[in-house]
């Protein structure tokens, strides 16, 4: 068997469905391969850890993940089973926002830790400065929850679709009493959870080889998923070892990031990625047109 | 000579003789070492002559700075080291250790004056750690996204004083020295109002305990929840982490006083109060100090936490947090190393305090042991 | 008695203080909650049991707290994911290795540093520098740093908790061996006792009170240290582990269940160490203040 | 009992329990101190003197009997600041310098500022410390360090000085010296003494009246009172009615001694 | 110099740097001690009596003039071991009992269990402290930590003995009793003692030689050798040679005392 170890980009959650099945259900076992899987959280860096060594492959945002390629860690995106973003902002009603025109001399909410790209992306976009200025935005280092919109720290926050905006829904907020931003509606969308691995590794068939099969295992996962949404919330719940997963909370959660993977499809979409690295340049977050920072010999080869 | 050296002194002088030695003869054999690093391999080998003859304790300064130079200048780019590189480590770091022990025994035998090149000896050790990071990392090709090497951290440090600046006033300023000043102020009333009235002492100390460890990481969220995203609520995670260090210091401290000095109060008949500033509270400063001291750096450890907690976009915490999510790990040294200096300064200055306060106490007034 | 005493009566005070908070606190909510729900003229007392009674409140009441912890200790089989009472002792045996491990560093540290000038003088410096690193930053760097060799489980933890725990143990035993009187001291040079004999029967004995003091709060550093290595490897579990998660899914409850019980170990320990204390008073012949 | 008597004590008893068993440090203590005596407490190392005059000051409490200082009890006594206490021990602060030692009653009784300097110069110039101000105690040597304690015992008006041993660590000139101070002292003021000595001369020279005691368990094996004149020249000591005394002081010691029987 | 000088001063000096001016605490001081001597050091309060005896012992360093100690330099003497000290002040440590503070030496100087428990029985009963060996410091009279820490001193072999006065806070009968028992050590173990008093007759009953001291600077003003027996019944002290002695002394102190002048 082949010893992979994936790094998660946050703890454990239907977020990570497809992964968390395929190894429960043996896929990847079906596959000859003994995967390891690392969950996350609010200070690891997946970058960093795949880096120095602590994993095979990394889950993380293509924004992050060429801004890390840009500074020196030769990261390559070999499949994206993400295809669309559960990024959203969300501003209670009472705010008085309704369209971006009215953000000025507001208080937003974003997450930051590799983060916040998609958000500056799109301030970037809008002209809006992000200097706390008049005419422009004050942000707001987010905690990873929606506190600070129900103590009203912020006029407007982050979240996902299939997380926190849940978590607004619970609280009694949802559509008639908010303001939704979602960033692939805007077409602000940038990719989101995908797999990737150092470049060098590459070079070695048998790595590749392994990578294939790992893949071919996890969209496996991911499809029996979202074939079996009550299963895979169990699924999760079980792996979580803090004991903090809740099933109701991790069945939302897989029903709404069904609506943002392709089970079928492992391969980057080549319009979004250059969409994303074009924001990525205009605002300088990277410096160089990254090249060679994908690979389709992977997804090629399932 | 040699026999004037201590047992260690002359331990380490062989040592880096001796390094040097073979990593000159292995030079020699594999052949294209640089020729920096070859100099300073002859000079460390040549320093065996001290055996015959003295050496002033400047020449192994002299000596480790050679070595630090030399191998420095020789690091290979992007690659790891030749294997006899690091003899030149273990040789220039053997002789600052001994320019250190030598210079020590130096000031304390008077032969040197006490001010002034007392400040030479950390500074000397702070720069071989420098010094040797620098190899390590550069010369093992440890990845710069897991430690950076000091000269990157320097550069970025030079090329981000604005925004360093502003951390540091965001930081220190605004959270940790009104925290640090309300937590020990109230950690200090509350211990003397504990130590006055037994029964809030058997009711409170408990209690007290049990808060003491409320881990900062659970109030963090709940402070933010209480004061806000800004500076207020770091200063109230400051606060609590720096109230039970001086409660139970100061209680401990307030009974250090001796029955004898006590009796001689009593037999004044002096109010609480007066037994409380002339004799209990001085009798207890060492305590106090003490716990300021834990505190100087708790205060700042507490603060920057906090940040990682929803902060407005500025502040050491928040610098360190992104900085990671976005692998600017140089950048989150930089704000490591301005936390260090600021916290190393925050702590000095609290001691020369207590240099002057505390003067009597025996651990000051009889100096080193 | 007279212990159990004035610890109910500031426990009562606490307490009365803490429901009020939570009314206070919970307001804000509860006003939103029921202006949707169209209720309006909500008696006081109803209203207090409300703000007392929600799911995801910005102060849970006392209450409401005790009961999750219940239910997550006694209610739950120990070996659960979900029992506190596994978790707190994940933390807890990351707490008293780390503990040991700083206890014994700092006592080592202070011994060399009262024994060798060039230590005392090149080693404070950077001792007290050490602590100035932010931890929390560095800990996910430790751990990733030591999961590369290989090492994983409890020592990460346990070398955070020494991290933080061996600094007010060097401190407080820098002062301690160096209280000694100086006609004590010449009684050794009298005896031309060795630097261990003077060690042993004069500076270690001289040191202890300030050893106590130093551990009391070692510990509760430690404690905390454990708790924040947590934050930082989210696999293993542990209290940190759940407030954090706690914090994630704003269950305020849970957090400050977490801390709760993160608190009571605390106090236990430092309610140990005390203890020690005590024993090693009476068998030193300290005589009660 | 009249109204003068400003110490009182009536089958005096304490007892240390202590982790071996109980000390009897006093027992059965009778005695009455009249307004302006001088008495002296002489008696074997370990006899219970310091106990008697600590628990005068309130600084123990009796288990058994009753001691009234002034008519009141002995707490009360305290509070009304009715004694000035020299330990057998300097107990000086080690944060504060001489000067500063002397002048802690005077802060604590709220004497003002010219006072106190006025105080502290002329008490340091009686012990003879004048230009050892601004040291710090452990700057002196022992004699000078019980000779602050001194000053700072005298430095406020007490109406009754209990003396523990204060001239153990001086020289026979400085002693002679004090003592003929102390003696004007007292017949200026009026002052009551209460003063422990282990020497019989010093004793037999200084007090109306001397206590003699005796150990295991502590208690007054004699009371001499002394008929010599209030006006003492130094060399009364060698006139036969003060010989006479000592022999007697001496006897009584002797008698209560353990020693004999012990060696 | 004959070989048997046990401590030899060639204008030794020695003087305190402090922070308002330096103290001179010994200047010229020009002594021989040979081996078997019995040598008392009195003298004022504060002229250095005890910095002599702790240059001696290697706890000041001189500042100049030289010291030698058994031919060696102090250090050298200290390291091996050759005196016991008792210091002015108990010096007990607190947290050991009184058999556990005689110990002390004896531990330190790795003596086996049982030797230690015989030497501690033997200088406790010398001292009249048995029965005491349980307690600690704090529970025991000012004269009985004294005697615990003489026993300290005595517990061990050392040729030399330096004693600060030892025998300040005993009563008479005590201190007669001790100064008989170290007269008959000293006989018996021909020891060379260093002690140092306030007593005229102590220094005189004991001594083979006494060094007047006097302050400020401190400096040996005489040195008196006594030609009484080294047999001393304790009613020797009323002989005339004795008080022919005596009267030297005290003479010799008065001529060195600021007081006469200053009062
Ligand atoms: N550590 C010190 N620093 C400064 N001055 C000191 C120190 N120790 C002693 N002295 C001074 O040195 C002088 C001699 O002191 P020493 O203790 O030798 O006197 P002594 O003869 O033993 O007096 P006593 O009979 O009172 O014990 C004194 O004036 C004292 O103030
Ligand atoms: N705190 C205490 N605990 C136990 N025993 C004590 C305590 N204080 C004193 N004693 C004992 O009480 C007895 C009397 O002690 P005290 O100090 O009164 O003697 P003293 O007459 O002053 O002797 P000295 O002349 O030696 O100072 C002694 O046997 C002593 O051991
Ligand atoms: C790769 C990846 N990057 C960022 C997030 C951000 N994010 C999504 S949910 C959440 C809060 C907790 O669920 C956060 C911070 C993510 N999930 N996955
Ligand atoms: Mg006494
Ligand atoms: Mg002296």
């Amino acid at each position: 068997q082949d010893a992979l170890t994936l790094q998660l980009k946050w703890v454990t959650q239907a977020q990570f469905a497809g992964y968390l099945v395929a190894e429960a259900k043996g896929f990847y076992d079906e596959e000859n391969l003994d995967v390891t899987i690392l969950p996350g959280g609010p200070n690891i860096a997946p970058e960093q850890v795949i880096a120095g060594g602590g994993a095979d492959i990394i889950v993380t945002w293509m924004a992050a993940g060429l801004a890390a390629r840009d500074t020196g860690v030769p990261l390559v995106n070999i499949a994206q089973p993400f295809k669309r973003s559960g990024l959203m902002m969300i501003c209670p009603t009472e705010t008085g926002i309704t369209s971006p025109e009215d953000f000025p001399g507001h208080t937003l909410g974003v997450w930051f830790f590799g983060n916040e790209y998609p958000f500056f992306a799109w301030m970037n976009k809008l002209g809006i400065p992000t200097d706390g200025s008049a005419e422009g935005v004050t942000v707001l280092q987010q905690s990873f929850d929606i506190q600070p919109m129900i103590q009203g720290q912020a006029d407007c926050i982050s979240v996902m679709t299939y997380n926190e905006y849940g978590q607004a829904l619970d609280a009694g907020y949802g559509p008639d009493n908010l303001t939704i931003f979602n960033y692939t509606e805007m077409g602000n969308d940038l990719l989101e959870d995908g797999l990737y691995v150092m470049e060098e590794t590459l070079d070695d068939p048998a790595k590749v080889d392994a990578y294939t099969r790992f893949v071919r295992a996890s969209m496996k996962g991911w499809q029996y998923a979202l074939d079996n949404p009550d299963e895979a919330a169990e699924i999760v719940v079980e792996a979580d070892d803090t004991g903090a997963a809740e099933y109701d909370h991790q069945r939302y959660m897989v029903e709404e990031v069904s609506k943002l993977v392709d089970p079928d499809d492992a391969a980057l979409n080549m319009e979004t990625y250059d969409r994303t690295v074009q924001a990525l340049l205009d605002q300088g977050i990277i410096k160089n047109q990254p090249e060679g920072a994908y690979t389709t010999v992977v997804t090629d080869g399932l | 000579m040699i026999g004037s050296l201590s047992p260690l002194q002359r331990f380490l002088a062989l040592l880096a003789a001796g390094a040097s030695l073979v990593g000159l003869l292995l030079s020699l054999a594999v052949g294209n070492t640089p020729a920096p690093l070859l100099l300073f391999f002859a000079l460390g080998t040549l320093s065996l002559l001290r055996v015959r003859v003295a050496f002033n304790l400047s020449l192994d300064g002299i000596l480790a700075a050679a070595g630090a130079a030399a191998l420095i200048l020789s690091l290979p780019a992007g690659a790891a080291m030749p294997a006899h590189f690091w003899l030149a480590l273990l040789s220039a770091w053997a002789f600052a250790w001994l320019f250190v022990e030598r210079l020590s025994a130096a000031i304390r035998a008077g032969a040197l004056p006490h001010s002034g090149t007392g400040l030479v000896i950390p500074l000397v050790f702070g720069l071989t750690l420098l010094v040797v990071w620098e190899v390590v990392t550069r010369g093992a090709n440890v990845p710069p996204v897991l430690l950076p090497a000091p000269s990157a951290i320097a550069a970025r440090l030079a090329a981000e004083t604005g925004i360093l600046w502003a951390d540091f006033v965001q930081t220190f300023v605004k959270s940790v020295i009104p925290g640090y000043i309300i937590g020990c102020l109230a950690g200090l009333l509350v211990a003397i109002a504990v130590d006055r009235s037994p029964f809030l002492k058997a009711g409170v100390m408990p209690i007290g305990n049990f808060m003491s460890a409320l881990p900062i990481i659970g109030i963090a969220p709940i402070m933010v929840m209480w004061f806000g995203f800004d500076w207020q609520s770091k200063a109230a995670v400051v606060v609590a982490m720096t109230f039970f260090p001086m409660l139970v210091n100061t209680v401990a401290g307030l009974n250090a006083a001796s029955v004898i000095e006590r009796d001689l109060m009593r037999t004044y008949a002096a109010s609480y109060t007066q037994t409380l500033f002339k004799l209990r509270l001085p009798a207890a400063a060492p305590f106090i100090f003490n716990a300021l001291k834990i505190n100087s750096t708790l205060a700042l450890i507490g603060a920057i936490v906090a940040e990682f907690f929803g902060t407005p976009v500025v502040g050491m915490g928040f610098r360190i947090s992104t900085g990671v999510g976005r692998l600017a790990i140089d950048l989150v040294w930089a704000e490591i190393a301005v936390a260090a200096v600021a916290g190393s300064a925050f702590y000095g200055v609290i001691a020369l305090i207590e240099r002057g306060v505390t003067f009597w106490h025996p651990s000051v007034r009889g100096g080193r042991a | 008695m007279n212990r159990v005493l004035p610890v109910l009566t500031i426990l009562l005070a606490i307490l009365a203080l803490w429901y009020a908070a939570a009314i206070w606190m919970n307001a804000p909510w509860q006003n939103q909650l029921n202006a949707r729900a169209n209720l309006e003229n909500v008696a006081f007392t109803e209203f207090a049991q409300q703000t007392w009674a929600q799911d995801k409140p910005v102060l849970p009441a006392p209450h409401q707290v005790i009961s999750e912890i219940w239910n997550a200790t006694v209610m739950l089989d120990i070996g659960s994911k979900r029992s506190l009472a596994y978790h707190g002792w994940i933390t807890l045996s990351a707490t008293l290795l780390g503990f040991a491990f700083g206890t014994a560093l700092g006592v080592l540290l202070a011994v060399i540093i009262i024994h060798n000038d060039a230590a005392d003088r090149s080693l404070m410096p950077w001792i007290i520098a050490s602590q100035t690193i932010p931890i929390l930053a560095v800990a996910p760097m430790v751990v990733v740093g030591l999961g590369a060799v290989g090492m994983t489980g409890l020592v990460p933890k346990a070398l955070i908790s020494m991290y933080l725990s061996f600094f007010p143990v060097v401190v407080g035993m820098v002062k301690g061996l160096r209280s000694p009187e100086g006609i004590q001291l010449d009684l050794m040079r009298t005896y031309d006792a060795n630097p261990w004999q003077v060690f042993s029967k004069l500076r270690w004995p001289a040191a202890m009170p300030f050893l106590f003091a130093s551990m009391k709060v070692g510990i509760a550093i430690s404690l905390i240290g454990a708790v924040v290595a947590e934050l930082s490897n989210a696999s293993g579990g542990g209290l940190g582990v759940r407030l954090l998660t706690g914090s994630y899914n704003g269950q305020t409850i849970q957090i400050w269940a977490a801390l709760f019980i993160a608190a009571g170990l605390a106090a236990v320990l430092v309610a140990l160490v005390g203890g020690a204390e005590r024993v090693v008073n009476r068998r030193m012949g300290v005589r009660a203040a | 009992m009249p109204a003068a008597a400003v110490v009182a004590a009536h089958q005096l008893g304490l007892t240390f329990p202590t982790a071996d068993g109980d000390v009897v440090a006093l027992s059965d203590v009778n005695l009455t101190i009249d307004k302006g005596e001088f008495v002296s407490f002489i008696g074997p190392s370990g006899c219970g003197k310091t106990t008697f005059l600590r628990t005068i000051a309130d600084l123990e409490r009796p288990t058994s009997g009753t001691l009234t200082v002034n008519g009141q009890t002995p707490e009360q006594a305290r509070r009304s600041r009715a004694y000035g206490y020299v330990f057998q021990a300097p107990a000086l602060y080690p944060w504060r310098t001489i000067e500063k030692n002397v002048a802690l009653p005077l802060e604590i009784m709220g004497y003002g500022r010219e006072q106190q300097a006025e105080r502290i110069r002329r008490t340091l110039e009686l012990v003879n410390l004048t230009g050892f101000e601004k040291r710090y105690p452990w700057q002196l040597s022992g004699g000078m360090q019980q000779r602050a304690s001194i000053a700072r015992a005298l430095a406020f008006d007490a109406d009754l000085l209990l003396m523990d041993e204060p001239f153990g660590a001086l020289d026979e000139i400085v002693r002679d010296h004090l003592n003929s101070e102390l003696l004007k002292l007292w017949d200026r003021t009026q002052k009551t003494i209460c003063f422990v000595t282990h020497s019989i001369p010093e004793a037999v020279y200084l007090s109306t009246k001397i206590v003699v005691m005796s150990p295991r368990p502590g208690r007054v094996t004699d009371v001499i009172v002394s008929d010599l004149p209030r006006e003492r020249p130094l060399d009364i000591r060698e006139t036969p009615e003060f010989l006479a005394i000592a022999a007697r002081v001496r006897e009584g010691l002797r008698a209560g001694h353990s020693y004999e029987e012990a060696v």
